[in-house]
């Protein structure tokens, strides 16, 4: 299934676009998705972190994504 | 009560203040952080400020509430700004609102020591020599 | 550098804020102390403050320099009003401008717990039918 | 000798002026001028406590007074 990435900050800056329309099996798992996208995206994993977060919430690890879930990489946070 | 306000808007300290001023609360402890001229002995051009806003809302909302029920609070504001900030521009006030003093820095604290941990912002500090996404790497 | 106030006059933030801002301090903390409408659950009509004007300024600066030893604090500012002052008026302002965070709660709590020890401020609950000057007795 | 003792609050109340010409001997001590004044106003034992300012610090109990110091009662303070 397809789906669309938020991107912001250095994750946008690597990737390129700040939404990646990207391609993923059918209950693909949160850290599934990170390995995927570190692999084709290596400067991912010179990242101090990276979380994604579904709906507006940290996800957890073995979360299955859903094609109608808004989906968003999460790099180290520097607010405040 | 919670007010939470993120946009790129100057942030005005005395209207954060009326915000979680109340009868009965005659503790406010007001927690304001601003751009500094260095970093790491660099000179700071500017900082740029971006949020996922939808989460970003989200997760400050959460925090509010968390130190709801950890301390007896009154009234809750937290103004980020994004965007482009100059050296010493405010860019983000927490204003907590208490009935006795120790409880509004404690609150004060763990809000604001929470949004830096989970809030969805992102800052570039951008330099005469170049920009760096702040904490991106190790 | 310590900017200390006592007077009359109302206590506005925004001044208190610049007078401690400084380009290489990020982090600014502000304790905001105001008239609450009840005591002990008696209707509080207004306070009277009283001080002892030379020793409470030279208090509030002896504090003031403590917190400097203590603590790497840029600036500190301390505002404290006396006369009459009416529910949600505001009585006292700490504010403190640290480069981290931290510092500036722990200095800013220091200081407005040891104005309430040591600076010789009194003052008086009026209430509908008598009034007191609080702490004096036991 | 003759000094003046500046008075606030509550002690101003009990003692009915906000500054009182008192009688000491000369080389009283700070706990002496205290319990003198306790016992010509013992509204004042009431109180949580009373310390005594010279010259605008907080003195010691054996603080010798001398005619030109500044002396004030300072009785429990609330400010803030």
């Amino acid at each position: 299934m397809k789906i669309d990435i938020l991107l912001f900050g250095i994750t946008r800056d690597i990737i390129g676009s700040s939404k990646l329309n990207y391609e993923i099996p059918e209950n693909t798992e949160v850290q599934t998705l990170l390995e995927n996208l570190k692999s084709t995206y290596p400067k991912l994993q010179d990242l101090t972190s990276v979380l994604v977060a579904v709906n507006n919430e940290y996800s957890r690890e073995n979360q299955v994504l859903k094609a109608k879930d808004e989906i968003a990489l999460i790099p180290p946070v520097s607010g405040g | 009560m919670i007010k939470l306000k993120l946009n790129k808007l100057p942030i005005n300290v005395n209207e954060v203040l009326a915000s979680v001023s109340s009868t009965e609360a005659g503790a406010i402890d007001i927690f304001v952080g601003s751009v500094r001229s260095k970093t790491a002995n660099k000179q700071v051009v500017r900082l740029e400020y971006e949020a996922y806003d939808a989460m970003a809302m989200r997760e400050m909302e959460k925090i509010a509430e968390e130190a709801m029920e950890k301390w007896p609070v009154h009234k809750i504001a937290i103004h980020h700004r994004k965007g482009i900030l100059e050296v010493s521009d405010i860019a983000v006030v927490v204003a907590v609102s208490t009935s006795h003093r120790q409880e509004s820095f404690e609150a004060c604290k763990f809000i604001i020591d929470s949004l830096k941990q989970r809030v969805p912002i992102w800052k570039k500090e951008v330099f005469n020599d170049g920009e760096e996404w702040v904490s991106a790497h190790a």
